[in-house]
């Protein structure tokens, strides 16, 4: 399996455990990833705001070097992923936008490969059975909180992925790599990143909640698929709880993470030690979980 | 040689004023056939009617034109007079001098030529005309209901009470619809059980109605005045004949844990049962799906206790075919299953997320609760209850693009009840709109916001568990701000949509449905009630959402139209219809799915061809069923159709003789 | 022999057609090659063989006026139609169509029926037939009774000699002719040249006899068949003449009556007013086509109907090819 | 393609040995190279007569409705395009599905007798490929029992409607002017309409009498007359075999209008294309959509 | 079934047919009369029950014959007496205009309109229109099965 590759801004800076722990899943089940050379900006957050042309035609040049070789796009990051989506859509339902933003792009682009979330990659298109033959290390007894955030399936008739009010894939990956899913109500819920930096008080409010009900739901670690939702949740926890005046101690960690950890590879190597809040408890956690397993037979 | 006769009138000086009739009298007698041509002041007159028949005495005509008004309103007349005349009356033609001459032109000149090319087109077409008949066709004086809900029963005491039989299907174990589940009705709050099943048994005892319930329409052959109707009744396991319904059956069957959908899901029934109470007929049946006996073999205990022996376990279904002259549909509605949309609401994941409906069993006084409001999940009293409006209407992403117009007034009435029933409660409706036309309606909905009940414009976004708290997250848009509410219990208003398996019974019966599955009405503002298939008309919520008092309004109007079909012995037919050339007909078939009114159907002819006697399909017009609209024809590529009256040869020597 | 260079050409044409007459010769015309009105400047089609519509129309038009009428409700009055009596000359008409020619006068001038129309534009006309020294792959007059360099009832007969055309006056007319361009004539070296190799080739001798007892023949079921029922066959042939009668209305009283070219391949030509068909189906009507051709006017007028031109042979598109049929039937052994 | 007569024959053999069908309908070669016209066996000894070369252009399936009462059985060979008349035959219920015996036989496309004649050609390869091939959509056989030989692919071909471009791109009077010069030719023959597979009528309204909607009078205005309503009675059935064009001896082109039909038919009604699903049905004029294009106020 | 081509150039008035279904157009033309709404004296009515019922042959014949223009008119989608005939009418005609227009015969000889029993005033301006576009067009040859 070969897919294009377009690790996004984030990947190479503030979510380098995130490109970290990608590369360790991907070499473990074989996929290839061509990274996308001299890939640019996909535009999110700001460019749909400011003109819609711009923000089809960024995205739309990342599009057009991968269809140039035939693949499909694995995207890491939930923004990215929508702007790609949005994107794509566009091109194939008008012939004229086709025309501009080819010629935007000085670049042949007819919207013939397919966007996907890595997500997608690493669970449906590598197949949750060999992952989970894959998992020599188990997450024996982690109970996880699959947070998707807002952009990975909403709004649907663009994400065109799983189900917008209660999706599947980690937690059924979660399954297969032996954690365990909770129940819980905030899955699809926005984290407040569209405000990261001009109200930081409505994201302290949406991630705290999103905190709270994952904490509630008795999870012991929140996994996410998005460098924004990470950044809210990991880096602003601690601000969140002085902010509320308690303690919420929950790490929030990359899927692919947790998939590399049941890979077997090792901690550090994937990222564990680049999170604000600490994710020894969860490393310790499996460990215990995996020596209960092997005394009991 | 045909001898055509021309009338020109003046209307006085209506027309004369401004053709000159008299030149164009004249003119006509000049045109090809036509044998005797005069002008006369009022033509629609008594004189001027025995004018055509002096003329067709005196000078042999056998084919008359009248060119006056406008023959939308005149042609009966002129046709009565022809064939007054001894002449059949559709060897006549007219031509309007009036209204698209003399009344919308001033020229005088000009006018006149108009008038003449206008004759003697009507003289070109009458050549070609030749005598038709009117047929006509038996009614069978009985109708057939679908559906014995409040539309169903309505329309067949009203028929039954015309004189005329009726056999009503029902497809469940009783008749009395969705009415019966309901507790109090709006806006007058009156007990519905008490006003509906004294409906059902006069329906059950009323001499000119047959019921079959737990039966099913399997198949509709025929055409108005001419219906022949299978239905399945389906094996019931008690016989009805037998039983007196004393219930013991009911109280010893040891399977008690399936559950009612009378209930509507929130209470229990056993295998051998009645719906409710109030069931008719107030016998019970088997499920056998779910009966010990009939699965496995095993248990049998009805058998031993009844006292009649009247359980039969090697009960089969049967079929029972009958002859009706009208069908009237009311297969009325089912609620929108909102536990495959709506995941914001959690998928029906949540036991105190319910519907309308269910709301309705448990203020019911002869519900699961006894009419107390308790919770599912845990039995007890919620205080805090939120109401939502528009789930699956007025939503074309998830649901339906329509309005159901019941839920802003059911809504009130559970909103009503709930502040009414539980103390210190707290009753907040997220609505879209409130809409109340109806008589009452605006009032009640007053009272229940002066009750106290908390009315907020906006969309529920989220409902989740927490504890024992269901959280409800909306927006109040009037405020511009979010809104929380913790609730006990959330009741959905959700849409009304066709009711499982209307579709199919359409099609079998023949009709079309709209794009949102209701049976299509022949005319959205004059034919309300009736469909393109002839003798088959429409009652309740199968046509569109519909609150009680319009069912019973269109149950009563559906009866009118139907009772009007059977008021007759037989049925005259417009002789100017489609007719085919069986000889030139291929039998592709296109004409058949042209035809709103399913007037075409191949049938199998014989015919000499190359010294062998050969069959082959041709097409086959139901005089009953074509209202000669003439769309056939116009698709019929060797001409083998043609429109009796308007026939190509017709319309085709018109347009000859327009410029000749 | 005498001759005329093939560069003088277009000046005898200009003098032939200039004494007012009409002088039709082969052009290509929106892509078809058929006999046209000759004027100054127009190219002509004489080297591309057979046209692919024969001359037939100068004499027996597609359609043509026969009378006139007007009538009111008391009478009608028949105004006949006077034939064109224009002069014309067709001029590289081959010898097949020269034989087709005579053909049409045979049924228009002979045996007691003499057609008006059809003499008054046959007295006017003039052939000038031009020799067929390479024939085409459809070609197979010789296989019919025909001589490609020799077109017996022309006036005047033409070969393509290389520079120059050989001539030789067939008839008086001819003769007549011949001085007009006498100026561009001059002694010819060449001689009447060889007909080159046909690639079509039949025995149809006795045909005419052989199939008259063979109406109920099986071979006819074997041949229907492939037969589209079209009218190409009929329309392109130089001998079909079959017409139709049909009337047109010009206003509500008058109008005319006028022939047209029919089809014996088309059902409706033999349909009965009471609706009964004598020739239901293709296979009665290809058989009638190819009894007409090949018996019955041999019989009527001691000639085959079928000059061998192969236009039917070239057109027809499901490749129905008489002289397989005539072949066939020469195989047939009628036992009786 | 290698030769499938060989194949061709033996299948046509067994079927007429054991009865399955009672006649084949094929090609056989003339007396001519260039022709390979319609071949009709009834007995096996005569199936070595068989061919399917360059020049098997025909059409065999209007074949089908001489015998439509005859209860006959019929095994008939048929290319891509002859296999959508087919589904149009059956479509139009002229005949039944069970009474013939379908074998396919993907085409790469045939030479036109005609032309191979006005070429001066004296062998198959130099004869150009037949006009109505170059531009097949459908080489391969629609509906088939069997078939017989790989699936070809169809050739890329440019714009479909390239000639009816250039047509309408023509002032009014350019047009009128034009199809002037190609009606005056008609000669009526109807070879046009005996050879259409969409023309499948019992009796065809242009051989009715009463009332007789063309006259016999050979003019072009009845010419125009009756390619319009020809093409008119052909539209959304049209199967673009191009036979009608083919065997026009006056090289009417006649396509251009049908083809302009079917263009329309897709810009006004949405995709179409006739002939090729069985179940599809009606025509598009046999059908409406309430949301059809309204151009009339 | 022809026309005589002597159609004085300076006398000429456009000729246009038009094809009214019984319930909606025809109505709509009686209103305007029963108005005195004014009206070129151009326009031919021919009644049929349907605009389903017009087939384009006719449309042709009237060419043929020589008229100038043809209008054909129907009730407004989903107000047709018979539900469905208009639809199957727009369908042929919006095809058959097109086809009108590629043989080279100006669409605008054939005109197209839905007008109801209730628009009298629509009936009559719609009669002013075609007669002026028709008029603006000229005399109509192509089609026309001419003779001397």
């Amino acid at each position: 399996m070969k897919y294009a590759y377009y690790p996004g801004c984030s990947l190479d800076s503030t979510g380098i455990e995130y490109q970290l722990s990608t590369k360790a899943v991907a070499g473990t089940l074989g996929v290839e990833l061509w990274e996308i050379p001299e890939w640019n900006c996909c535009g999110a957050s700001a460019a749909h705001n400011t003109d819609r042309l711009l923000s089809l035609a960024l995205p739309a040049r990342n599009l057009a070097l991968a269809e140039k070789e035939g693949l499909d796009v694995a995207v890491p990051c939930a923004a990215c992923y929508s702007r790609m989506k949005a994107t794509e859509k566009a091109v194939r339902g008008s012939e004229d936008v086709r025309e501009k933003i080819s010629e935007i792009i000085e670049m042949e682009y007819g919207a013939s490969n397919r966007t996907l979330a890595l997500l997608d990659v690493f669970t449906n298109q590598a197949g949750l059975e060999q992952v989970a033959s894959l998992a020599t290390k188990p997450l024996q007894g982690l109970k996880t909180a699959c947070y998707y955030g807002c952009l990975m399936v909403k709004p649907p008739r663009l994400a065109e992925f799983d189900d917008p009010e209660d999706p599947q894939t980690m937690d059924r990956l979660m399954d297969a790599l032996g954690a365990e899913a909770v129940s819980w109500p905030y899955k699809t819920e926005c984290c407040g990143a569209g405000f990261a930096s001009s109200r930081t008080d409505i994201v302290l409010q949406m991630s705290y909640e999103v905190l709270r009900l994952a904490k509630t739901a008795g999870a012991e670690a929140v996994v996410t698929a998005c460098p924004l939702c990470m950044l809210n949740l990991d880096m602003r926890q601690k601000e969140i709880e002085a902010k509320n005046g308690v303690a919420i101690d929950l790490p929030i960690l990359y899927f692919t993470e947790l998939m590399a950890l049941a890979f077997g590879h090792k901690p550090a190597a994937i990222g564990f030690n680049k999170h604000f809040v600490d994710t020894t408890p969860v490393v310790r956690k499996v460990e215990q979980g995996r020596r209960a397993k092997e005394v009991q037979p | 040689m045909k001898r055509v006769g021309v009338f020109v009138c003046h209307c006085g000086s209506n027309i004369a004023a401004v053709v000159d009739c008299e030149r164009v009298a004249k003119e006509a007698a000049k045109f090809p056939g036509v044998a005797f041509s005069i002008d006369n002041k009022y033509m629609c007159s008594d004189p001027g009617q025995d004018l055509i028949k002096k003329a067709v005495e005196e000078h042999h005509l056998d084919r008359i034109v009248v060119a006056s008004c406008t023959p939308r309103m005149h042609e009966p007349v002129f046709r009565r007079a022809t064939e007054n005349a001894g002449i059949n009356p559709y060897l006549f033609a007219m031509t309007n001098i009036r209204e698209h001459v003399s009344w919308i032109h001033t020229d005088r000149e000009k006018a006149t030529e108009k008038a003449i090319d206008l004759v003697r087109m009507a003289v070109a077409k009458v050549l070609h005309t030749v005598p038709l008949e009117k047929s006509s066709i038996p009614i069978t004086k009985r109708a057939l209901v679908i559906g014995g809900g409040i539309a169903g029963m309505q329309a067949a005491l009203d028929i039954a009470d015309n004189g005329n039989p009726v056999v009503l299907v029902e497809r469940e174990p009783t008749i009395g619809g969705k009415m019966p589940m309901l507790d109090k009705t709006f806006p007058s709050l009156d007990c519905s059980a008490c006003i509906c099943t004294p409906k059902m048994a006069s329906t059950d005892q009323h001499p000119n109605i047959t019921i079959y319930t737990h039966s099913e329409v399997e198949r509709v052959d025929g055409y108005i005045g001419n219906f022949q109707v299978t239905i399945r009744q389906k094996a019931k396991y008690v016989d009805h004949k037998i039983c007196t319904g004393c219930g013991l059956c009911e109280t010893k069957c040891p399977n008690k844990k399936i559950p009612n959908s009378f209930e509507a899901g929130m209470g229990n029934r056993t295998a051998i049962y009645k719906a409710f109470p109030q069931a008719v007929p107030n016998k019970p049946i088997i499920d056998a799906a779910n009966c010990r006996k009939l699965t496995k073999d095993k248990c049998g205990v009805c058998a031993k206790v009844c006292p009649t022996g009247a359980i039969k376990y090697d009960d089969q279904d049967e079929l029972i075919t009958i002859d009706v002259g009208a069908i009237v549909m009311a297969t009325g509605y089912d609620l929108f299953p909102w536990k495959e949309a709506y995941g914001e609401y959690g998928y029906g994941k949540y036991p105190d997320v319910i519907t309308g409906l269910q709301f309705e069993r448990l203020v019911n006084a002869s519900g699961p609760t006894s009419g107390h409001i308790l919770r599912p999940s845990d039995g007890k009293e919620p205080k805090t209850i939120v109401f939502i409006k528009c789930v699956g209407s007025r939503d074309d992403v998830k649901g339906k693009a329509y309005c159901s117009r019941t839920c802003c007034m059911y809504t009130a009435k559970h909103a009503h009840q709930a502040v009414d029933k539980i103390e210190d409660s707290h009753v907040i409706v997220f609505y879209m709109d409130v809409r109340t036309a109806g008589k009452g309606y605006e009032e009640f909905y007053q009272r229940t916001v002066e009750d106290g009940v908390h009315y907020v414009r906006g969309r529920v976004s989220k409902i989740y568990q927490l504890g024992d708290k269901l959280i409800v997250r909306g927006e109040d848009t009037l405020l511009g701000e979010a809104v929380q509410v913790n609730a006990d219990l959330v009741v959905l208003a959700t849409a009304m949509v066709p009711s499982a398996g209307s579709g199919e019974i359409a099609h079998i019966v023949g009709f079309s449905t709209d794009k949102d599955g209701f049976y299509q009405e022949a005319h959205p503002k004059l034919r309300p009630l009736e469909t393109f298939t002839a003798g088959v008309f429409l009652a309740g919520a199968c046509q569109g959402p519909k609150d009680i008092p319009d069912t019973a309004a269109q149950g009563s109007g559906a009866a009118a139209k139907a009772s009007a079909v059977l008021s007759n012995r037989s049925m005259e037919t417009d002789p100017l219809i489609s007719q085919v050339n069986d000889a030139v007909c291929a039998g592709c078939g296109v004409c058949v799915g042209i035809c709103p009114y399913r007037a075409i159907e191949l049938k199998e002819i014989t015919q000499r061809a190359g010294g062998k006697t050969i069959a082959r399909r041709v097409a086959s017009i139901n005089s009953g069923l074509c209202q000669g609209c003439g769309a056939c024809v116009a698709a019929c590529r060797s001409g083998a159709l043609d429109l009796k009256g308007f026939t190509n040869q017709q319309i085709m020597a018109e347009v000859d003789a327009l410029c000749l | 022999m005498q001759g005329i260079a093939k560069q003088d050409l277009n000046k005898v044409l200009e003098t032939l057609s200039g004494g007012g007459a009409a002088l039709l010769v082969p052009m290509e015309i929106d892509g078809v090659t058929r006999f046209a009105r000759w004027e100054q400047g127009a190219k002509t089609a004489l080297g591309a063989g057979n046209t692919l519509l024969p001359p037939k129309e100068a004499l027996f038009p597609q359609n043509e006026k026969v009378f006139n009428y007007e009538m009111s409700n008391e009478e009608a009055k028949i105004v006949p139609s006077a034939a064109a009596a224009e002069e014309t000359i067709i001029l590289g008409i081959r010898p097949c169509d020269v034989r087709a020619i005579q053909a049409l006068d045979n049924v228009f001038l002979t045996k007691d029926y003499v057609d008006e129309l059809y003499k008054t534009r046959r007295r006017h006309t003039l052939l000038i037939a031009l020799g067929c020294t390479q024939p085409a792959p459809t070609c197979f007059c010789s296989s019919v009774g025909g001589d490609p360099l020799q077109a017996e009832g022309a006036d005047i007969m033409l070969w393509d000699l290389g520079e120059t055309y050989g001539l030789e006056a067939l008839s008086d007319k001819g003769k007549d002719l011949l001085k007009k361009i006498d100026k561009f004539m001059s002694k010819s070296r060449g001689k009447k040249p060889a007909a080159g190799k046909f690639s079509l080739e039949v025995d149809s001798r006795g045909i005419a006899e052989k199939l008259h007892n063979m109406f109920e023949d099986p071979i006819w079921d074997r041949w229907y068949q492939k037969c589209l029922g079209c009218g190409i066959c009929t329309f392109i042939c130089p001998t079909c003449h079959c017409f139709d009668m049909q009337e047109k209305h010009t206003g509500q009283w008058d109008g005319y009556r006028y022939r047209c070219w029919d089809s014996c391949m088309f059902q409706e030509y033999s349909l009965m007013a009471g609706g009964h068909n004598p020739r239901p189906t293709k296979k009665e009507r290809l058989r009638n086509r190819f009894l007409h051709k090949l018996c019955f006017f041999q019989e009527r007028y001691g000639m085959l109907l079928c000059t061998g031109c192969g236009r039917c042979v070239r057109e027809c598109p499901v490749g129905m090819d008489i002289t397989k049929f005539i072949k066939e039937v020469s195989e047939v052994s009628l036992n009786e | 393609m290698s030769d499938p007569s060989g194949e061709m024959r033996e299948l046509a053999k067994k079927l007429l040995e054991n009865g399955e069908v009672d006649r084949i309908i094929g090609w056989e070669k003339g007396n001519l190279w260039y022709q390979s016209p319609p071949l009709f066996i009834t007995r096996a000894e005569e199936t070595d007569r068989l061919v399917f070369d360059d020049f098997a252009i025909n059409s065999l399936v209007t074949y089908l409705l001489d015998e439509r009462d005859s209860g006959k059985k019929t095994g008939i060979f048929v290319k891509g395009c002859d296999s959508r008349g087919l589904v149009r035959i059956l479509q139009d219920k002229q005949i039944a599905r069970e009474s013939v015996y379908v074998i396919g036989l993907p085409c790469s496309g045939k030479k036109d007798p005609r032309q191979a004649l006005s070429s001066g050609a004296s062998e198959s390869s130099q004869v150009p490929p037949a006009a109505k091939c170059e531009e097949c959509l459908y080489p391969n056989p629609v509906i088939y029992d069997v078939i017989i030989g790989e699936a070809v692919e169809a050739k890329a071909k440019g714009d479909r409607f390239a000639a009816v471009k250039e047509i309408e791109a023509k002032t009014a009077d350019e047009k009128y002017a034009y199809w002037t010069s190609q009606y005056s030719k008609c000669l009526r023959c109807l070879a046009c309409r005996n050879v259409c597979p969409a023309c499948n009528c019992r009796e065809c309204a242009f051989d009715i009498s009463k009332p007789r909607i063309l006259a016999k009078e050979n003019n072009l205005s009845h010419n125009m007359v009756y390619h319009l309503t020809r093409a008119f009675h052909a539209a959304g059935r049209c199967v673009e075999c191009g036979e009608c064009e083919r065997v026009c001896p006056m090289g009417i082109p006649i396509m251009q209008l049908n083809k302009k039909i079917i263009k329309e038919i897709n810009d006004l009604f949405g995709p179409y294309e006739a002939g090729v699903k069985l179940d599809e049905t009606p025509p598009p004029l046999g059908t409406y959509q309430t949301s059809d294009p309204e151009e009339f106020m | 079934m022809s026309v005589k081509s002597s159609d004085a150039q300076e006398a000429w008035e456009p000729k246009i047919l038009a094809f009214c279904c019984n319930w909606c157009s025809y109505a709509g033309a009686d209103l305007a009369g029963l108005n005195r709404t004014q009206q070129p004296p151009n326009v031919r009515i021919i009644r049929v029950p349907c605009s389903g019922r017009v087939d384009p042959q006719f449309i042709m014949r009237a060419f043929q014959d020589g008229v100038d223009g043809v209008l054909v008119a129907g009730c407004h989608p989903g107000d047709c007496h018979y539900s469905t005939g208009n639809f199957f009418a727009r369908r042929r005609f919006l095809l058959f205009q097109r086809i009108f227009d590629y043989i080279g015969i100006d669409p605008g000889r054939l005109q197209n309109r839905w007008i109801s029993g209730a628009e009298g005033d629509k009936f009559a301006a719609t009669v002013s229109k075609v007669t002026e576009d028709i008029r603006a067009l000229g005399p109509n040859r192509k089609l026309r099965d001419e003779h001397e």
